[in-house]
């Protein structure tokens, strides 16, 4: 198993410090209106998609849920895709068809986002039961938000991988919130969603999920284990949602009060990139001339991939019923 | 008459009904959240208080249940789906325990007085699982009531009527009517269950919608009548039980059928108005009938697909004039403009 | 709280013998095909419904699965009822229309059964709400066997329930198999129901459900528990099942092998109506003759609630439409 | 050609695509017992083995998520569901994502070759949850297949086809058919989905009907020809696509139709045939079209009212009696005798 060498280090900075400027960059192009498809930012949340992708094979399969920009991206779907997608445009990575929580870049090994709670956890299971049945030492990771732990289909899963042994890495990304609402209404007081799991006899552990190298790490651990036929795991990776649950604005600027302003900061205090940044630094594995260039690639990129996307045509709407049957 | 938009009269109906009936209590995914549902239920969580009013996780079919559970016991719930599409998790409680409740325990276990309210998304790229329509399936299985108001006054005296009733209750409301404003009275008038509504008067051909439809399907009225052709417009308001009595004399005095609503015509609620037509009206049909519907495939993102898979104004208009036997006048200009703003 | 009072096992023992010597009767009468209607039965697994339904007071309330002749019986559901609604008469307690898996006697508590897994048990979980809105002190029980913990409508509710603290009562008859399979094919090994419910932050234990008294003992702190506010439990009580799935045979007459005959005599050998009566005569709580006299009490109540059934009436097809709107 | 029951016919199907295609499994609640589901699955454990054909926990909604996803990577998973009023569990999964896969993510995200066997139960009590039949759901929403074989010749051929599709299908297997004996092809021939059949060429009337309805159709047509009037019993087959041309192709050769189906018919199967002919054959229907559906109510369990509930031969003839205008006839004898032994 790899250790957390320096350029898994490097590596991983700069994939959290990529999805950033991007999410960032997309939620203030979302403002203009045209992108016409709610979307749900990840900004905040990027350590758990990097350190668990950057923790992946070629061969493992990943899929997502509403809040997916992240695990496409950090699962190696190109930017373009995603963004002519946002616009709606043919070389969206849907082809226009699925919006912004509907993305595929099967190549990649990122199979699908779905807008449905819970829908591709099963799903990953059913992978990974296709790994099991060909022999083949694949992993299957689903992500999702700990509102998936309300719904029913989540235990139904939960039970099969574990019956079976699948390879299934569970990622649960705990922010707090189900769009508006707390913990305190959608679970009982003490719980721990790792003693869920594990009562299934599924392996848990929970992780700070702001802390690229620490999920990293328990993802390496886990993949390896899975990998090996330990059977399934699930990480619940605590981190926090910055800006509103669906669009651009922080919620602040929205005008909601659900959750405090202080609690925001709180969380901003702890941002996983300038955690990451800080270390690096702190370590010596990077100078700030390199921060500079790897930035400035990141705009670079991020211009490119709009530009291309906003210059990409519109799907024909004599193509309506193209991949109907 | 005051002008209420259709939003506020969901929530009015909702308020009086809740006045009266202390056993109703509304829950559901954020309907205590500020937004309100998109302003539904915040002034029932304003009046009423938490009690009554109160958040739920994310659990479609546990959360049916539950309601079944608390109607049984003299409860009114009444769930809110903030789209529509998420109760096929909630369909085994829905249509094979609350909609056959009465009938299966020989009348012996109670009745199952609950309302399940639920939102129909449409346009905005909301894509393939957040803007369907299910009327149709919910109202091939006997059992429950479905109703789709489609303007401010029925969205109130269809929730007062909803409310009132002892069966389980479907309201699938549009969310592209909440902004339409309209005529609702202030008292508590329910509109009857069952009954469909002439929702403009004509003579040389009867349209038979429902939902946003209704509002096309009206606009298309305006628009023909400048062309000198007189169609009526009839609400069905009511799916199940549907108000076959009104909808065939309509046709008996027109003549001709075209039905359009928010969902498929493969197995739809079109198709069963065509059927209807086709078995007890025929003598009086001058010519086939004509259903419109969302193009057969699921929803895309893409606007210029959006703009092809929905039929509007344009597109009634035009049906209308092909089934005269009318030389193509040029409706591109009448559909509304659509100025949603996102995210949604 | 009650205590375990010779009058209580008297009363505990009663009941088991009674539903024990209805469902073999029934069971017989179920051969000659005129009862047209997939029953359940539910010999070998009385104690659960027995203890538990002793336990409740007038205002609780009684949910149940497929097999749950049983539980309508224990909670006072008229056995005239359940024949006539066997042999599908006006006079079965569903007039006909439910079946054997469509039980209700209001009345008594016993709200309904109904044939679909898991489907109870959140309906159960709406009634308590129901009485918690209403400040009664009711509970309301769900039965159910350990199939619909596979289901996940089941977690949903359990999360539900235990975020509210609502006064229900699940009691899971774990007889080892769903229809043939066993538990290896639906549980992780080294499952324990208890261990999920607790994850779940409801208060869960297991018992020996062939143990009347046992199983009384902890239904009864369980409603004294809930009653006074203190939350959802759950029980888990250990049972067997002696005939087939569906249908009055035994497993072997039938020629099914998924279950040995040694399995069968080892239960038949803990069977909860005998262990009862043995424990009664031990302690010299009951008499031959009075065991006699009941047990011809029970006759006499068979006999004259299937002659009641057979001579109801057919419903009329003319009422086809009876109770639709 | 050597005779199979429906039963044996749909195992014959299955082992032999199997036998050509490895990517194939067999899952769900009962699957690998030896009574396999009805003998439909028991020769498969016997030829693949465990690997190829296991059981499942009762987890509907997860496992139909499970075979999309083994579906994707590859496989063909087949699901069965002993009822197919369980599947209401799995709607999300089967409606929200596997029926729109591939149309949702543009084709890149690749197709769900995944096969749904449900078994639709009828009569002996078998009550208002387990004989509910859900084809006019399953088909309002475009992205699934929807197959009703009527035969055992198509329970074999329709099952080869579903098992060379890529798209997910689901097939309707009714209950009361599985004993039925016809002639079925030794090689695997597939069904082609989407194609009607011509189950009796007659001139006066078209009955179009689907599966176990078809039975019953060619009974009633049988004991009409007696009487002289000459029916003509299509049976669809194909449920989602329908075979439009087929219908309408008979229905302009009699000028008559009358429409059965194994459920409801409001929204039903039964509403959109009927809807076509009064789009498309209007100009050649000599009279109104008549549905013949389960009454409109659920399925009640005692025995009468489950003789009143179902539409039987009887009840197709005195139908199509009425519809041409004759006096009754008596047909009450021609109904087949229920020789179900249960518990089922
Ligand atoms: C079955 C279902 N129910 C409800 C919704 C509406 N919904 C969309 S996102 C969301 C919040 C999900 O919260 P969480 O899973 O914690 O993810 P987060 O948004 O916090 O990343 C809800 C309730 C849905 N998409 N699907
Ligand atoms: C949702 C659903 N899936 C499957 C079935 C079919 N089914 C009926 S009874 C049964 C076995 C249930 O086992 P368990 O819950 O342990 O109860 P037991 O029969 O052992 O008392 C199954 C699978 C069903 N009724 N409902
Ligand atoms: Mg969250
Ligand atoms: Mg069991």
């Amino acid at each position: 198993m790899d250790a957390l060498t320096p350029d898994v280090k490097r590596r991983l900075y700069r994939s959290v410090f990529r999805l950033r400027r991007i999410e960032e960059r997309l939620a203030d192009l979302y403002r203009e209106q045209t992108m016409r498809t709610p979307a749900h930012f990840g900004v905040g949340q990027e350590a758990v998609a990097s350190g668990v992708c950057e923790a992946l094979g070629a061969r493992d399969v990943v899929y997502s849920h509403h809040r997916c920009h992240n695990h496409y991206l950090a699962r190696g779907g190109k930017l373009a895709g995603l963004a002519a997608e946002l616009y709606g445009r043919i070389d969206g990575c849907a082809r226009g068809r699925g919006g912004s929580v509907h993305l595929t870049a099967r190549d990649q090994g990122f199979i699908v986002s779905s807008a449905i709670l819970g829908q591709t956890v099963a799903v990953a299971c059913g992978s990974a039961l296709a790994f099991r049945m060909d022999g083949v030492p694949g992993v299957a990771v689903s992500f999702f938000g700990e509102a998936t732990c309300e719904e029913g289909v989540f235990y139904e899963s939960l039970n099969y991988a574990a019956i079976n042994r699948l390879p299934v890495l569970f990622v649960c990304e705990n922010n707090l919130y189900s769009t508006e609402s707390p913990l305190s209404v959608r679970q009982p007081a003490g719980t721990a969603l790792t003693d869920r799991a594990a009562a299934f006899k599924v392996e848990a552990h929970q992780v700070d999920g702001n802390d690229v190298f620490e999920v990293w790490n328990a993802a390496r651990h886990a993949v390896d284990s899975i990998r090996s036929g330990g059977g399934p795991v699930f990480l619940e990776c605590m981190t926090y949602r910055w800006l509103e649950h669906v669009g651009p604005k922080f919620d602040h600027e929205a005008g909601r009060s659900y959750r405090s302003r202080e609690e925001l900061d709180h969380w901003i205090a702890r941002c996983p990139v300038r955690h990451a940044r800080e270390r690096l630094l702190a370590e010596g594995l990077v100078s700030k001339a390199e921060l500079d260039a790897w930035s400035d690639a990141v705009e670079q990129e991020i211009d490119d991939a709009v530009a291309t996307a906003r210059d990409s045509a519109w799907p024909d709407a004599a193509d309506l019923f193209e991949n109907v049957h | 008459m005051r002008e209420l938009t259709y939003a506020a009269a969901l929530s009015e109906g909702c308020v009086q009904a809740m006045e009266r009936d202390p056993a109703i209590f509304v829950t559901g995914i954020a309907v205590d959240y500020p937004s309100g549902i998109f302003g539904t239920t915040d002034e029932a969580l304003k009046r009423f208080g938490p009690s009554r009013v109160f958040d739920a996780p994310a659990m479609e079919n546990a959360l049916t249940g539950i309601a079944i559970g608390a109607a049984v016991m003299g409860k009114r719930p009444v769930i809110v789906h903030p789209r529509n599409d998420f109760m096929f998790l909630a369909f085994d409680q829905l249509i094979n325990l609350a909609a056959k409740w009465r009938y299966m325990y020989g009348g012996r276990a109670g009745t199952v007085p609950m309302v399940v309210r639920a939102v129909i998304g449409k346009g905005w790229g909301q894509g393939a699982t957040h803007s369907q329509s299910l009327q149709a399936p919910l109202a091939h299985f006997p059992g429950l009531k479905v109703l789709m108001p489609a303007c401010p006054q029925d969205a109130k005296g269809l929730t007062l009527a909803a409310l009132q009733d002892d069966s389980p209750v479907v309201i699938l409301e549009h969310r592209s009517l909440y902004g339409l404003t309209g005529p609702v009275d202030e008292a508590p008038l329910p509109t009857p269950i069952g009954k469909a509504r002439i929702a403009r008067e004509g003579r040389d051909l009867t349209i038979v919608a429902a939902s946003a439809m209704v509002v096309e399907a009206l606009r298309a009225a305006e628009e023909l009548a400048r062309e000198g052709v007189s169609v009526e417009v009839v609400d069905v308001r009511t799916i199940r039980p549907l108000d076959t009595d009104t909808i065939l004399t309509s046709i008996r005095k027109t003549g001709r059928l075209l039905v359009t609503d928010t969902s498929w015509a493969f197995c739809g609620l079109s198709a069963e108005v065509a059927a209807v037509a086709s078995e007890k009206a025929f003598d009086a049909l001058k010519g086939p009938v004509r259903r419109l519907a969302v193009a057969d495939c699921p929803a895309p993102v893409s606007e210029p697909l959006e703009a092809a898979f929905y039929p509007r104004a344009s597109t009634i208009a035009r049906a209308v004039f092909a089934m005269l036997g009318k030389t193509s006048a040029a409706f591109d200009g009448i559909d509304a403009e659509d100025n949603f703003k996102g995210p949604y």
